[in-house]
């Protein structure tokens, strides 16, 4: 296997007696897609978290393209090409689209200092954001208010402004939440095609979606990683039926 | 310093304290539960005081102006709930500021029309005027042991209440999610105004209670207002545990800064140097106390985490 | 009417008011215009941390009260020819105004720049209430800070000078005002469109999503209240000017309540509504403090009035548009 | 005469249409799925019936117009709400939780808890350190807990672990078997099925089409909910 | 047609002073009769910048040759500098700051009352008299505070027991009275004038310390002891006026003030009768804008009938006056004051000599 881009070794977290991580190792290799499933509370936001930088680990380490980032914020790893989407959707609501995905570019080119041309007339910046906006079929709705936005176009936003990073890895966590069928869908054929640019580690309950997106499955249970492989494995582990999947899989 | 002196000022930072902890709980109260933030809680207290003072004047009875200054604030604040506060639920702090900032100039206004500007007078009944011995030697004047002794009482009943009544349950629960307790059935609306009178009659027996020992006049509440919040800053908004924890704090803070500040200048400088350097740093103390606390804890010592 | 015309019209208003004076000889009319337009500075520098970067401080009397004790300090020394003495150096005070400006505009950067570290840590009502902190601690120094004049304050006897310009003269002084009052108010159109605008006013929306492209939340808003805090400093500087005085009283909880109530009178995060509020507010002091004795009740009454039914304050009302906030 | 009578409902958020006219209706110890797409006003058609927003139409409940009632009025005359993202008192006790609502009725505190054992386990612990299940458990007993008429679960199962899924879908079955009414969103016609036996199908605001579940032909869920 | 700007304190906490202040001022005004003398009475608010405010529209646009009114100093210090360089005179009822005495004395500016220090200088100067001999000692910590303690030891001769700086507007008084129970001291000087003296006063009754009390007459004034009630009784107070003080003016003052405003003359209220009276006397001479230096020459003459009997201004334009010791009595159920003693003769200021006029 090649060289991963984000490896996670032997993570723990512990919020007082409650341990949401316990040595916690995976690692997200060039191209595919990495799914992260279990139990509510079973500790995969708490380790997406400690991935981006945002919850720091009780121990373990985090590296990003063969460098340690445990000890950068999450700005950092943002800059060092980490980028995430949120469960619930974090997004400028009085901004429009665009200014969202053009917030994404500056980011990402490190020019937030500039007080006296306008942001958007920062060519590189728009037309990067502009691109991302098109891939992810926004590109109709630059102009609008994100508070206007449906939930499933916002969910679509935050891709785009993860797209314009650039980034390494993506970082994703349940991208699908409260999207319709054909929502769903649509996100499906959008992350199919981006693993291609960059890998992903995604953590998803909804189960047709992972099974059909899925490289590798990491199983979390309170905290452990159970079970880790293919989707077939995974379907057929019977530990994973009895604590996640049910008899519905 | 003899210990003696040490105890008493103790007692006297006690004193203050719980007094603070009256005005902080109401503040708390009605911060924690409808997130307003209400400037005009010190308005309240004056009100609560003049109330007092002119029932005192008219009856003689101290007791009938407590009762008197329950019931103005407690009016007052329904007033208020209704007309003003209503409106600004769901606004944003900033609004809320100034809205009852406004309310503010109105009040003092109103009661400077109403009473003029020079200073009322109440002083405590004789049943409770005077120094006591306590064990040890400390003379210590009986209104402020009584003092101590109400403070303590509704720290205590406000704790069962919010802890150990279906009330408190409601109150609490409309802290957190306002629209959902409406929407399974308990009329929020009514349960506001009670909370915000409640927070206001204790606002006003805290002023009726301290303009016994001091004047009461307009403006008299700005100066506790401050201090209230920043007991509540402290204690961490919206526990009733953190304001009391938070209200001793600052009462001892600014009670023994006064005293041992200037004593510990003196070890430096001279003494007239020492007592006024000292009397500068007495005066900030609790604003440095309450910036080291929230740089500790950026939440207050009870508050939740954001 | 959209939002660039009420700002071009309450500019030409503030503008065309002390030239009618002039005509009519009606000096203190300039003096009223004057005073509007340095709060309406001063309440600009706030309305950069409230409105575009969210940041609701308290606390931002401290700053015009040190660009206050700047120019107090500064010129009494010139006046007295004693020279300030700063550890091992002797620096000869100034009654020149570039001079003093400067000075004032590093000091309360400075002070924003401790204050803002310090205070950004905490958020929300926190935050009001650590700036109030911070405020009140520089007050009560002030206060009994006895080389400078304590609680009786410092006044100088003239008001300080600028190269080519008579400032006694109240429409020079005016003018003087009113040009640092554009150019701050440019500064903030500017910035508003700026990749630094767009990441702060991201940062108060959604500081996770700053994060996560790879910015500092709390670096944007220091920076931002550094700004902010330098702004309403010169301020500071020129309103002890106008008075020929400072005292503790600029650096007063009260003072700092009074900046937001002009921000939110005019409305906050608009351009024109720290210059609308400035306005509205001398003119009620004006005319209210003229027609009654108890006219605070009827600011109040305003004031009220304002929040519960023109959100956005007036330059809502005018353009039409509610509030900007989230 | 139906328990819940929504017709030709309309709703706004402010200067913004989301509701177009809605037909609904709910018999007394019925169950009746809500469906459509996303954004297509199932959640506005709950909030307008616990009076939670505004609205204009009819809206009748047990004969009662329910547009003169205030949100809490309309609560006590029997509508129990599961809202969409559980909304469950955070710094509250699971206790504290069923008690703040409860109203004297069948459903007390010990039938809950048999309900959810899981529940009762937890008693004392806060609410917002429940997992994602346990809170949406939370929820829906504490709906139970006011002693509805009408039970109403807005996406009672987003996010959740399939596991947790089965077991909620099970309870639901054992409440409607109980002869409560429920109305019931779901993203999962599947699913659903298996609990309602009516459909109302919304789409841009509308009703667009309302029957028994067995007349739900897959074309037509296509057409209307995508699946 | 002469203008005169009053500014004062009208609203707020201080209000009472400036409201005794202007009452006495226009009383006088009145008994005069003359009606060529126009006054302009404005609100300061007890706010620095209000004043000034109120100063340059009064100078601006009311055009008056004469200001007066300011109660506290650290508003006079913000308006008379700068009104007196514009050639405007000011006369003070009331505040009287070291630097407007001293450094920044100036020829268009008169202090009818006293200067800050003289009041407390008396109540050393008593407390010698009485015998006392470890005297503990405080005030607020601004200025006036500062003043207050130095100027009560410019005096006194014997120990200290203590001295404390309390915090400015501070209204809780038990850690200072516990400090001075333990302290030994024989006498006790505070300086807190309007609502913290009577917290003060009140609290200290009520702790059961029966030290003496000696202070300057700000928190035993007419308009104040009916709030402090009891707890001051019998203390002594130095004042430069009394209502029983001796004299057909001040006999037909307390006379004529009580029946236009129905309550007794305070302290201020008697400043602001010899304010506008001494206005007055000017007057007669010379026209302010016309004839400033006659104008000048009329104010330093000072020949006017004062309700302190002699009345005569020092070479830095503040006066030279006996200074009394009074006590707190209760006359009927009204408390007021009785002039026990004369605490300093013929005082003038202890900044004179740093005028250079
Ligand atoms: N800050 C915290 N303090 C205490 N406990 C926490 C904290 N954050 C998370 N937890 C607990 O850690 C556990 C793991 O939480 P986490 O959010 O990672 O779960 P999850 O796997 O993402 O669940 P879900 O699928 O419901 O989103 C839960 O039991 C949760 O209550
Ligand atoms: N608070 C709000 N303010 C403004 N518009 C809103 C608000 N909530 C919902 N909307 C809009 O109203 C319409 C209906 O939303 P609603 O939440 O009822 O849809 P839904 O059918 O419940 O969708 P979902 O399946 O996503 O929950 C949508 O277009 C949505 O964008
Ligand atoms: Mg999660
Ligand atoms: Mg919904």
């Amino acid at each position: 296997m090649a060289e991963p881009v984000l490896s996670v070794r032997g993570l723990t977290k512990r919020f007082g007696a409650l341990v949401a991580s316990e040595d916690v190792s995976l690692d997200l290799a060039p191209g595919e897609i990495h799914a992260v499933i279990g139990p509510n509370g079973a500790g995969k936001s708490t380790l997406i978290g400690q991935v981006c930088g945002t919850i720091p680990p009780d121990a373990g380490t985090v590296r990003l393209a063969g460098r340690d980032v445990t000890a950068d914020g999450a700005a950092a790893r943002a800059r060092a090409g980490l980028a995430r989407t949120f469960q619930v959707s974090a997004l400028a609501m009085e901004q429009t689209v665009l200014q969202n995905a053009v917030l994404g570019a500056i980011g990402a080119a490190g020019r937030p200092w500039r007080l006296w041309r306008p942001a958007l007339s920062d060519r590189d910046a728009v037309a990067t954001a502009e691109a991302a906006l098109t891939r992810v079929g926004l590109s109709d709705h630059a102009a609008s208010r994100v508070a206007d936005l449906s939930h499933g176009q916002r969910r679509q936003l935050e891709v785009a402004v993860a797209l314009t990073l650039a980034p390494k890895a993506f970082v994703m966590d349940e991208p699908m939440a409260g999207l319709g069928a054909d929502g769903s869908r649509g996100m499906t054929a959008l992350l199919a095609d981006l693993k291609h640019e960059a890998p992903i580690l995604l953590v998803e309950h909804d189960m047709d979606a992972v099974f059909a997106l899925a490289d590798r499955i990491s199983v979390l249970v309170q905290g452990r990683v159970i079970a880790t492989g293919t989707v077939a494995e995974i379907r057929a582990n019977a530990e994973v039926r009895a604590a996640y999947l049910g008899e519905d899989a | 310093m003899s210990l003696i002196l040490i105890l008493e000022q103790v007692l006297n930072g006690l004193q203050a304290g719980v007094m603070l902890f009256l005005m902080a709980a109401g503040l708390t109260l009605i911060f924690g539960v409808m997130g307003l933030i209400n400037l005009a809680h010190g308005s309240l207290y004056m009100v609560g005081a003049f109330a007092a003072a002119g029932v005192a004047a008219a009856t003689g009875s101290f007791l009938l102006a407590l009762v008197a200054a329950l019931v103005a604030a407690a009016a007052a604040g329904v007033v208020v709930e209704t007309v003003v506060m209503r409106r600004l639920y769901a606004r944003d702090h900033l609004d809320q500021v100034l809205a009852t900032f406004a309310l503010i100039l109105i009040f003092s206004e109103l009661t400077r029309w109403a009473f003029g500007s020079f200073p009322l007078y109440l002083n405590p009944p004789d049943w409770l005027s005077g120094p006591v011995t306590l064990p040890g030697g400390i003379r210590y004047p009986v209104y402020r042991l009584a003092l101590i002794g109400i403070g303590l009482a509704v720290g205590l009943g406000l704790w069962a209440l919010t802890r150990r009544t279906r009330l408190g349950i409601r109150i609490r629960a409309g802290e957190n999610d306002r629209e959902m307790i409406a929407a399974l059935g308990v009329d929020i609306g009514r349960l506001y105004t009670l909370v915000f009178a409640l927070g206001a009659a204790l606002a006003g027996l805290a002023g009726a209670l301290v303009g016994a020992i001091q004047s009461v006049q307009v403006g008299m509440g700005e100066p506790v207002l401050i201090l209230a919040f920043v007991v509540i800053v402290i204690g961490g908004i919206g526990s009733i545990r953190g304001a009391f924890v938070g209200a001793l704090l600052v009462g001892l803070t600014d009670t023994l800064g006064g005293i041992f500040l200037p004593e510990l200048f003196k070890l430096v400088t001279d003494p007239a140097t020492a007592t006024q350097a000292g009397a500068s740093l007495s005066s900030m103390s609790i604003y440095i106390l309450m910036s080291l606390v929230l740089i500790w804890r950026p939440t207050g010592l009870f508050g939740a985490k954001a | 009417m959209s939002e660039r015309w009420v700002t071009l019209a309450a500019l030409a208003a503030l503008l065309a008011l002390p030239l009618w004076a002039l005509a009519a000889d009606e000096p203190f009319t300039i003096t009223l215009a004057t005073r509007a337009a340095i709060l309406a500075l001063a309440a600009t520098g706030l309305n950069i941390a409230l409105g575009t970067g969210g940041l609701v401080s308290l606390g931002h009397a401290a700053f015009f009260g040190i660009g206050g004790y700047a120019m107090g300090i500064l010129a009494s020394h010139a006046q007295t020819f004693a020279p300030l003495s700063l550890g091992p150096w002797e620096v000869p005070g100034t009654q020149s105004m570039p001079v003093i400006w400067l000075v004032a505009i590093a000091a309360s950067a400075l002070a924003a720049l401790a204050i803002g570290a310090l205070s950004l840590r905490t958020a929300g009502v926190y935050f009001i209430m650590i700036t109030l902190a911070f405020g009140q601690m520089f007050f009560y120094f002030a206060t009994s800070w006895r080389a400078y004049g304590g609680e009786d304050g410092l006044s100088i006897w003239v008001r300080n000078g600028f190269p080519g310009l008579n400032t006694l003269v109240p429409i020079q002084f005016f003018g003087l005002c009113f040009a640092v009052l554009l150019l701050a108010m440019l500064l903030h159109g500017r910035l508003i469109r700026a990749p630094f605008g767009l990441a702060l006013d991201a940062a108060r929306q959604a500081p996770a999503r700053v994060l996560a492209v790879g910015l500092s939340p709390y670096r944007l808003q220091l920076a931002a209240f550094v700004l902010s805090g330098a702004i309403t400093g010169l301020a500071g500087a020129l309103y002890a000017d106008l008075n020929r005085f400072v005292s503790p009283a600029m650096l007063s909880w009260q003072m700092s309540g009074e900046l937001i109530v002009l921000v939110i009178l005019g409305g906050v995060g608009r351009l024109a509504g720290p210059l609308i509020g400035a306005g509205l507010f001398v003119a009620l002091e004006h005319w209210l403090g003229g027609a009654t004795e108890y006219w605070h009740a009827w600011l109040g009454a305003i004031l009220l009035a304002i929040v519960l039914f023109a959100r956005g304050g007036i330059v809502g009302l005018l353009t039409g548009q509610g509030d900007r906030r989230g | 005469m139906s328990l819940l009578t929504v017709e030709n409902l309309t709703a706004h958020y402010g200067p913004a249409q989301a509701l177009f006219g809605v037909d609904l209706t709910v018999d007394e110890g019925e169950a009746v799925a809500l469906m459509g797409r996303n954004g297509m006003g199932k959640s506005t058609t709950v909030k307008a019936i616990c009076r939670m927003i505004g609205s204009e139409g009819r809206l009748t409940f047990d004969g009662q117009d329910l547009h003169r009632l205030p949100s809490h009025r309309a609560a006590r005359a029997g509508i129990g709400l599961v809202p969409e993202g559980r909304r469950c008192f955070r710094d509250l006790t699971v206790t504290e939780n069923l008690l703040a609502a409860a109203r004297r009725g069948p459903w007390d505190l010990p039938r809950i808890e048999a309900l959810f054992p899981r529940l009762a386990e937890r008693r004392r612990q806060r609410a917002a350190s429940l997992s994602g299940g346990e809170q949406q458990m939370l929820a829906i007993g504490r709906a139970l807990a006011t002693n509805p008429r009408l039970l109403i679960l807005d996406e009672a199962t987003e996010g959740l672990a399939p596991l947790v899924r089965q077991e909620i879908r099970a309870a639901i079955r054992q409440v409607r078997d109980g002869g409560m009414a429920i109305l019931i969103i779901d993203k999962s016609p599947r699913e659903l099925a298996e609990v309602a036996t009516r459909a109302v199908i919304l789409a841009r605001g509308r009703t667009a089409w309302s029957g028994p579940f067995a007349e739900l032909t897959p074309d037509r869920a296509e057409a209307l909910v995508g699946v | 047609e002469v203008k005169v700007g009053m500014i004062t304190t009208l609203s707020g906490g201080g209000a009472g002073l400036g409201i005794d202040v202007r009452d006495g001022f226009l009383l006088a005004l009145e008994q005069s009769g003359r009606d060529d003398i126009e006054v302009i009475v404005e609100d300061d608010a007890q706010a620095p910048d209000t004043a000034v405010q109120l100063a340059d529209r009064m100078i601006q646009s009311d055009r008056v040759q004469v200001l007066t009114g300011i109660v506290w100093s650290n508003l006079a210090m913000a308006v008379v500098p700068s009104a007196v360089n514009q050639g405007i005179f000011y006369l003070s009822p009331n505040a009287g700051p070291s630097q407007l005495a001293g450094a920044n004395c100036h020829e268009n500016y008169f202090n009818v009352a006293w200067q800050n220090d003289n009041l407390h200088e008396a109540a050393g100067a008593w407390a010698n008299q009485t015998g006392y001999a470890n005297s503990f000692i405080l005030a607020p910590n601004y200025p006036a505070g500062q003043d207050a303690l130095t100027g009560y030891k410019r005096f006194y001769e014997g120990e200290l027991a203590g001295e404390i700086y309390t915090e400015l507007g501070q209204t809780d008084y038990a850690a200072e009275i516990a400090q001075i129970r333990a302290s030994g001291a024989d006498s006790v000087f505070f300086f807190l004038p309007g609502g913290m003296g009577i917290s003060f006063l009140k609290q200290y009754a009520d702790s059961g310390v029966d030290i003496p009390v000696i202070g300057p007459a700000f928190s035993f004034d007419q308009g104040i002891l009916q709030a402090v009630g009891d707890a001051a009784l019998g203390v002594v107070n130095t004042s430069q006026w009394s209502k029983d003080i001796d004299n057909p003016t001040n006999a037909a003052f307390v006379e004529s003030f009580q029946a236009e405003y129905g309550r007794l003359p305070s302290l201020y209220a008697s400043q602001g009768f010899d304010t506008a009276n001494l206005l007055i006397s000017a007057l007669e001479v010379a026209d302010p804008s016309e004839d400033p230096d006659a104008f000048r020459a009329a104010l330093e003459a000072a020949d006017f009938d004062s309700t302190r009997g002699d009345f005569e201004f020092g070479p830095n334009h503040h006066p030279i006056q006996d200074i009394y010791a009074r006590e707190v009595v209760q006359e009927g159920d009204v408390f007021t004051n009785r002039i026990i003693g004369v605490a300093l003769e013929d005082r003038g200021d202890a900044y004179a000599e740093e005028c250079a006029m």
